[in-house]
């Protein structure tokens, strides 16, 4: 190999002259970008191409640029051992060959070549169309086109009046309204157990003093109102009141006057 | 057909392009000293009948679109949006009281009012600031506005349903007493446990005997 | 003469006056539901030969400056800021694979992707996200905007450049795909033996004449 590179850098160095050893890498996106840009250079029909001269090119561009920086330079030093192998592997005989075989390393490798060079080709005939902003212009000042949105509201007569009154049932006062039920008021109770009292002077167990044949919610009723009538007898002094045991039935007589 | 003369076409393009209106001078130096007066009026008289038209305006040129057509550009949708649950408490309140500020509106529905509610109601047209309060803090006060009354299909705020009315439709039951009716009701067999908030006024006692 | 149809003069003036491409959709519900494909037709035939033209991308229709027309209106305007090669790139392989992820994207590439390429390309509205593909990992995959269509002035994919020879070619088949089937179908491939003084047969390759 001669101490000149076999081809000119492909792009001029961007940086500080001295780091353009070092930058000479940044050229490329990456091993297989400059391996396609290699390959090209070969000026020869793709088709055509050697793998090993590729090879060689690869290793020999990778040699020149000595002092790369590592952190840049690692990709391409992979590849650079991975074509190293590729090369020895395509130079051995065929019955010591591993799998995947080199052959088929190396067309998988020129597919991926062949893939990259398509996009990039077409990525510049996209480029090269006439686009807007660089070759065609749309129009300078456009008026532009407004739509407004504008709300019609809906609202009918029901809605607004049972609103209100919704308004008004929530926020008035509130009245607890008890509905009409059957009860004993304490008066009638008063009445009631102290007529009954009147001739009794044996010991009478309350539930006596209740209507005899009335529903349960009146019974129940009467059965409070008859306590507290007793109760109120009893403390005039007109009755007296005898429990036998807690909770057990009440009894009373009248006071002998 | 032959293509339109270049420079026509070269006119046409830049005053297409063209961020500002040009004058004849602007576009002549841009075509590089062309005489473009020709041009300007073969494409004046060109758009004189279509959607667009190239215009003279203070000595500069530019393509507007046709003034019949103005229109176009801008259009309103109608979007129909039916009225929120607090827009309708409020509107009814302003119909019922107005004028009304929006604290007593407030105090009406016994939850504070939003900003945007009014504003929607008088978006909608119907509802109208009418004037100051005089009352310290002079607070705005809302009424309603003709549109409402036509809208609702009302010949004046008279013909709004009073107390009574709205009590005999059932539109004033209060969320508590339909609770009440239902509980009640089928407990028929069950005894009314009589408690502190339950008893207070007694009707007229059912008296047996 | 007698103007032009009622209908040609409002998309004319409408598409004149839009900000942005309009469909046939938009611009049909823009003029009350009309039928503007007649109108379209005509006004791309009449824009033809003239300064501007009338042209359809990605099924929008706008008007723009011819393109021969191009020196005479890039003066005074700024550059587009140009792309990296890498976004080039990777726009390319977007559009010509969508839709397609980051890690394909690599796979064609050899060499990762930078985060800000893709956030370029997406910022230019030339890219969107498509959703996310149904394999392991659920990668978000890429494709191209209307956008897109309408800077590189394509009616649509179908008209990306060399598209048709690409697919021909399988050079759009992944290298797995590729290899597959010349591995299955050796008497399809031109020069199918490798040898070690001289390589595989590349494929047809994608230049450009």
């Amino acid at each position: 190999m001669s101490e000149e590179l076999p081809f000119d850098p492909p792009l001029p160095p961007r940086a500080a002259p001295e780091e353009q050893l070092h930058l000479d890498l940044e050229g490329w996106e990456g091993p297989l970008d400059l391996l396609l840009d290699l390959a090209r250079r070969q000026k020869v029909d793709l088709r055509q191409i050697s793998i090993l001269a590729l090879v060689d090119q690869y290793l020999a561009y990778i040699g020149q640029a000595e002092a790369l920086k590592l952190e840049l330079a690692a990709d391409y030093l992979v590849m650079a051992a991975w074509l190293a192998y590729l090369k020895s592997a395509l130079l051995l005989p065929k019955a010591e060959q591993e799998d995947p075989s080199p052959e088929e390393l190396a067309l998988r490798l020129q597919l991926r070549l062949a893939r990259l060079g398509a996009m990039r080709e077409a990525a510049a005939r996209l480029l090269a169309r006439d686009r807007v902003g660089r070759d065609v212009f749309v129009r300078g000042r456009p008026e532009g086109l407004r739509l407004d949105r504008r709300s019609v509201w809906q609202c009918d007569w029901y809605a607004l009046v049972s609103a209100y009154g919704q308004v008004k049932a929530r926020t008035a006062p509130v009245v607890h309204m008890v509905r009409t039920r059957p009860v004993m008021t304490l008066d009638s109770a008063l009445d009631r157990v102290s007529a009954m009292l009147g001739v009794r002077i044996d010991w009478t167990e309350l539930r006596e003093f209740l209507p005899p044949h009335a529903e349960p919610r009146l019974r129940r009723s009467a059965l409070a109102s008859s306590f507290v009538a007793a109760l109120e007898l009893a403390r005039r002094g007109q009755a007296e009141l005898r429990q036998d045991a807690a909770f057990g039935p009440l009894h009373l007589r009248c006071v002998a006057a | 057909m032959t293509g339109p003369d270049p420079i026509l076409r070269s006119v046409e393009a830049t005053l297409f392009a063209a961020e500002q209106p040009m004058s004849v001078e602007q576009l002549s130096a841009h075509l590089g000293g062309a005489e473009v007066r020709p041009a300007l009026a073969a494409l004046e008289a060109h758009y004189r009948e279509r959607g667009i038209r190239l215009v003279e305006r203070g000595r500069r040129w530019q393509f507007q679109t046709a003034p019949d057509l103005a229109h176009l550009l801008r259009r309103e949708r109608e979007q129909l949006r039916r009225l929120s649950r607090a827009a309708t408490e409020v509107l009814a309140i302003i119909a019922y009281h107005e004028p009304v500020s929006r604290a007593e509106i407030e105090a009406i529905r016994g939850v504070q009012t939003a900003g945007g509610t009014l504003d929607v109601l008088m978006e909608a047209g119907w509802v109208r600031v009418a004037g100051r309060r005089e009352v310290p803090g002079r607070p705005v006060i809302y009424a309603t506005t003709p549109e409402f009354l036509s809208h609702f299909g009302l010949a004046s705020r008279r013909e709004l349903p009073g107390l009574d009315e709205l009590r005999a439709a059932g539109l004033l039951d209060s969320v508590d007493e339909a609770y009440r009716t239902l509980a009640e009701d089928p407990a028929d067999g069950a005894d009314p446990v009589i408690t502190a908030s339950d008893s207070a006024p007694l009707e007229k006692p059912a008296q047996s005997a």
